[in-house]
């Protein structure tokens, strides 16, 4: 199994999300209110309540195979608006 | 202008607050408003002053000056970020020229809030229909925006960055800061019409001191995020921090002048000023990071929140009520 | 029914802010109340309304009406999801009908107060101790339905998921919204009794303004969740949309016409029909959520909160309204 | 002590929504009031005291016991953290000893106001003004405790963990409590000198029901947050927990008997006792976390807020009301 | 060392700490207000105000042979409620 | 590429930031009110009003030469206050 670790604004969220659909991921979850600084802009909680949004942390635990689909599905939001994707080796408990 | 009338505003409460958050930055105390509370704030006041704005205008139907009010205020909105683009066009490119112009043709409901309160602390009258202006300020400015983003914008920019009309007017129409100053606005109209009833039990919610109170907690949360945004204002460039000053002087100015025409008297005209002068941080930085992710978003929001909104808050409002005093009187 | 009636309760501000909400949704606009704003308001309400309720029912100790007027809650609460599940298990396994019908067996504290704001506006009165049968008709609903499980649940059920009886009465007495509406039920009747000047000094918070500018702002959240809630429909198919719809209509008849035998008057007996119509969306599906997994959340909730919750505040108050003009007068 | 002011006092809605909570825990109900919520009732509490307090003492400035009531407590809150130091060094190293000591010389805002709330309910007087001591408690204790760290910490404390006086005093002074509450205090003082107007519209929002509505929702957070504080005591040991009871009454005589001495009246003298008598768990613990990482963060705030807070609210302030009632009169 | 993520429902946080404390871990962070969905249910922020609450994302990081005795602890919990447990490599910094 | 988990209280978050970013990481995630114990403390989500704050759970992905510069920033911060650094495999999707 693979854990990826995806990380982009959460306006973003519901575009991500229907990609991840796409792909047949068996599962995934999301934490919202998430801050930090990538290589293009810095995201802060100071500017939540302007409607800008913070970051959202989407990790989806699913075969590798998946993983293929999930990135021809998600490259073109995270080109476009930036954000990062990671993955690692996981297995279940 | 008189410092007298700089002083007047500034120790109104609302004020007061502002410069305690500010303060707390610059001194480096760990004074937080955790969101989602400025949220709530906003929210809040957004409701509040939509509802209040939908009730007056029904009152105010009828008068003469409504109508030239709104043309005006919707042709500065369409006017303004022009000539902000082709002043911004001298040191930036497209994306951001266009983005930062968008802001300043739109509005900042707050500095018309404390320019409210700065009318009232005076004794100066205004029409509460004032906001039905404000409300339709804030997407013809997006709009012009936009559209000048697809105009402009070099002709090599990748296919999945066309911008489609339809996306730009549901940017401009259906923002949730927008969408619920209007809705408001709408559901105060039609209270005031159907539901005298109601409208009593809800005005002194919308009104009342919770209004005022909320305005001042917001304004320290302001304060806080203004003083916070002043360290990145240095990447931004001195010619961008002069441009935050003098183009809100400069659309105050028009503001005053247009406003003299419309023979509104000095509360509205104040008002008419202030929606002319402030910048959006609200619905414009929104709709931009949707649909121009090229243009940085630190530039326009630092200028707004960081040099605009504490110019207007704290020198803005007196300066342009000493320039409709004399002016108008 | 009045067409008139429908549209009076459509136009006070708590029903439009409800629309308001909805339409969001429909037209994908983005405002948003976040997470834990409605918690916040949700809690203040039920603060408010256990509070008035307790002081109203010390006062109205004395009523004749009173006393039947629970017994009688307490009776619907308990044979409302006993008639559910009966009908529930013509297409439903005992999990999901059991679950389905407690919620219907218990109430929705903000639907009964959409109802006293449109009595309100309409001029009709009633009495505030109504909220005691509210806060006692939740429990009783949760103890049936999972009773209706432990009753009827097939014999394979796997040892771990056996339900106790403590736990059934922890979940139904203890649920924190459940508990919070009664402890504050006690509060306001022991102030009430014992400290009417600290009692004078909290009602404006539990009755005022303050009240009627949350409740709108909580209909216009749950306008944004009722629509969410839509989509989630379809895979409930046509029976339980349909059940989502003619249950309320006969609770709320049923209710008619017990009031009726109570004597409790139009106000009163509104409210009572209001109470056997709604369907719980806090303690219910939270109970059941714990003690039975197996049923389907979205049944439950979409049902109650993306059918029965708008019907009832936008048809169903009229409706029960016109029903209970026309049977007790 | 007459039972019968315990019994007045634990009939106020604020003193029963506390019990609401603690009992909450204790029979495990899930009732939750979610982050940032209490943070959010906190920052109200402190603003709207804070600015009452400006005003009112703008208004006693000429009030001969104003200034001697200011000393008494900046002296109190000197000393009555060495005095908690000596007896706590009987059980615990220099950096637990110092940190409990220093809570207990500070005070608690909530404490404060559910005195003024006891005081109102039995129509006692008492000076607004006395929010000024309150405010100037906190500093001078955070002082004390560190620097009693500095003394007599051993000397082989790793040289990273050094205290700079310099931090001493930014952690004591403008830590986000005690900045909000001083800065809404000179806010209060200013608008009272120059904006009567802007006074009168700020007044309601810091004093009318608003406050006290969210002062019972507080406390209802309290409630929950001291239950479940207890089962850590067990940790903390029976001498912490004697400790906890008894130096809040030692506090509390010396205050009654110091308040004798000022002449200030029965209102203003139980005002005063319970500022002695109470303990920080706002500033006082930020403060120790973050300069003197070596005492046990459980010990300070499970003694405050788990032992001394309950026992105040519940049977503090009656007690030094009686010993007022029988010293003074 | 390796490291474990648990993502289950809130209301099922106290339960599965105290398992986590039976098998003596080390220690544990909790991430709450996530959401997702997983193969059986979908979980969004708009629901928390009812109480159902959202899901909580709880990471461990432990030596291996804790994990067996959090696996025996947690695994009626997990079948009973749903929710997910991975576990990947870790090595302290 | 590595990825580095970082658990800290809120309160000393600016300056494991500014230690990061001196170490010069290509970017970092912050996800704020996490609760939690550790060897030392127990985290509570009801000290949070206090200002006591929560913990942050901050993800960095980087390459591993740069974590010998981190460990050196953080490392007597986090002997200071307490906290826990964990590294793991990843690669880019
Ligand atoms: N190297 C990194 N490590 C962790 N998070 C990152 C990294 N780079 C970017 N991010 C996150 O991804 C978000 C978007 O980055 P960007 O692509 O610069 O817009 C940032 O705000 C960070 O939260
Ligand atoms: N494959 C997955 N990847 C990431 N998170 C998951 C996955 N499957 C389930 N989850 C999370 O676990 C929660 C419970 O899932 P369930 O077992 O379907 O009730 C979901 O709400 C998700 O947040
Ligand atoms: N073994 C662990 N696994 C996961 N999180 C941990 C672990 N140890 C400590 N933590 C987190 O790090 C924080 C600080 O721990 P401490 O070093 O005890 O102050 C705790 O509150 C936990 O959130
Ligand atoms: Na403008
Ligand atoms: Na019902
Ligand atoms: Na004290």
């Amino acid at each position: 199994m693979k854990r990826l670790d995806l990380i982009i604004s959460e306006r973003e969220l519901d575009t991500i999300i229907s990609a991840l659909e796409k792909a047949e991921v068996p599962g995934y979850t999301v934490l919202k209110h998430a801050t930090g600084r990538g290589p293009q802009t810095i995201v802060s909680e100071d500017m939540e309540f302007t409607g800008l949004g913070a970051n959202a942390h989407v990790i989806v635990f699913c075969e590798g195979d998946i993983l293929e689909k999930v990135k021809n599905h998600i490259g073109s939001t995270l080109s476009y608006y930036g954000g990062v994707a990671y993955v690692s080796d996981a297995t279940e408990l | 202008m008189e410092t007298s009338l700089v002083l007047q505003n500034v120790l109104t409460p609302p004020v007061l607050f502002f410069f305690l958050g500010l303060i707390s930055v610059a001194v480096s105390s760990d004074l937080e408003i955790p969101a989602p509370l400025p949220k709530l704030f906003s929210l809040y006041l957004l409701l509040a002053i939509g509802f209040r704005g939908g009730f007056e205008l029904q009152g105010g139907l009828n008068n003469q000056a409504l109508f030239p009010s709104i043309v005006a205020a919707i042709a500065m909105s369409l006017a303004i970020p022009i000539i902000c683009f082709i002043i911004l066009r001298l040191k930036f490119d497209v994306f951001n020229s266009a983005a930062i112009a968008a802001a300043y043709g739109s509005i900042s409901a707050v500095t018309f809030i404390t320019a409210e309160s700065f009318l009232k602390s005076q004794g100066i009258p205004f029409d509460g229909w004032m906001v039905a202006p404000l409300a339709l300020m804030e997407s013809p400015s997006i709009i012009v925006g936009l559209g000048l983003v697809k105009l402009c914008a070099p002709k090599n920019r990748p296919n999945t960055r066309i911008i489609k009309w339809r996306r730009i007017l549901h940017e401009s129409m259906l923002n949730g800061s927008v969408y619920l100053l209007l809705g408001s606005l709408i559901i105060g109209f039609l209270t005031a019409a159907h539901n005298p009833n109601g409208l009593e039990k809800i005005k002194p919610f919308t009104e009342g001191y919770l209004f005022y109170g909320v305005e001042c907690f917001f304004l320290l949360d302001m304060g806080i995020v203004a003083a916070q945004r002043l360290p990145r204002l240095k990447q931004a460039g001195s010619f961008l921090i002069l441009f935050a000053v003098l183009i809100p002087i400069l659309n105050g100015c028009l503001g005053v002048f247009i406003a003299k025409q419309l023979l509104i008297g000095p509360g509205n005209a104040l008002l008419f000023a202030v929606l002319c002068a402030s910048a959006s941080y609200l619905a414009v930085p929104t709709a931009m990071r949707m649909t121009v992710p090229e243009a940085k978003a630190s530039y326009y929001i630092s200028t707004t929140l960081g040099v605009t909104f504490p110019f207007n808050i704290v020198f803005g409002i007196p300066l342009y009520m000493s320039l409709v005093n004399n002016v108008l009187i």
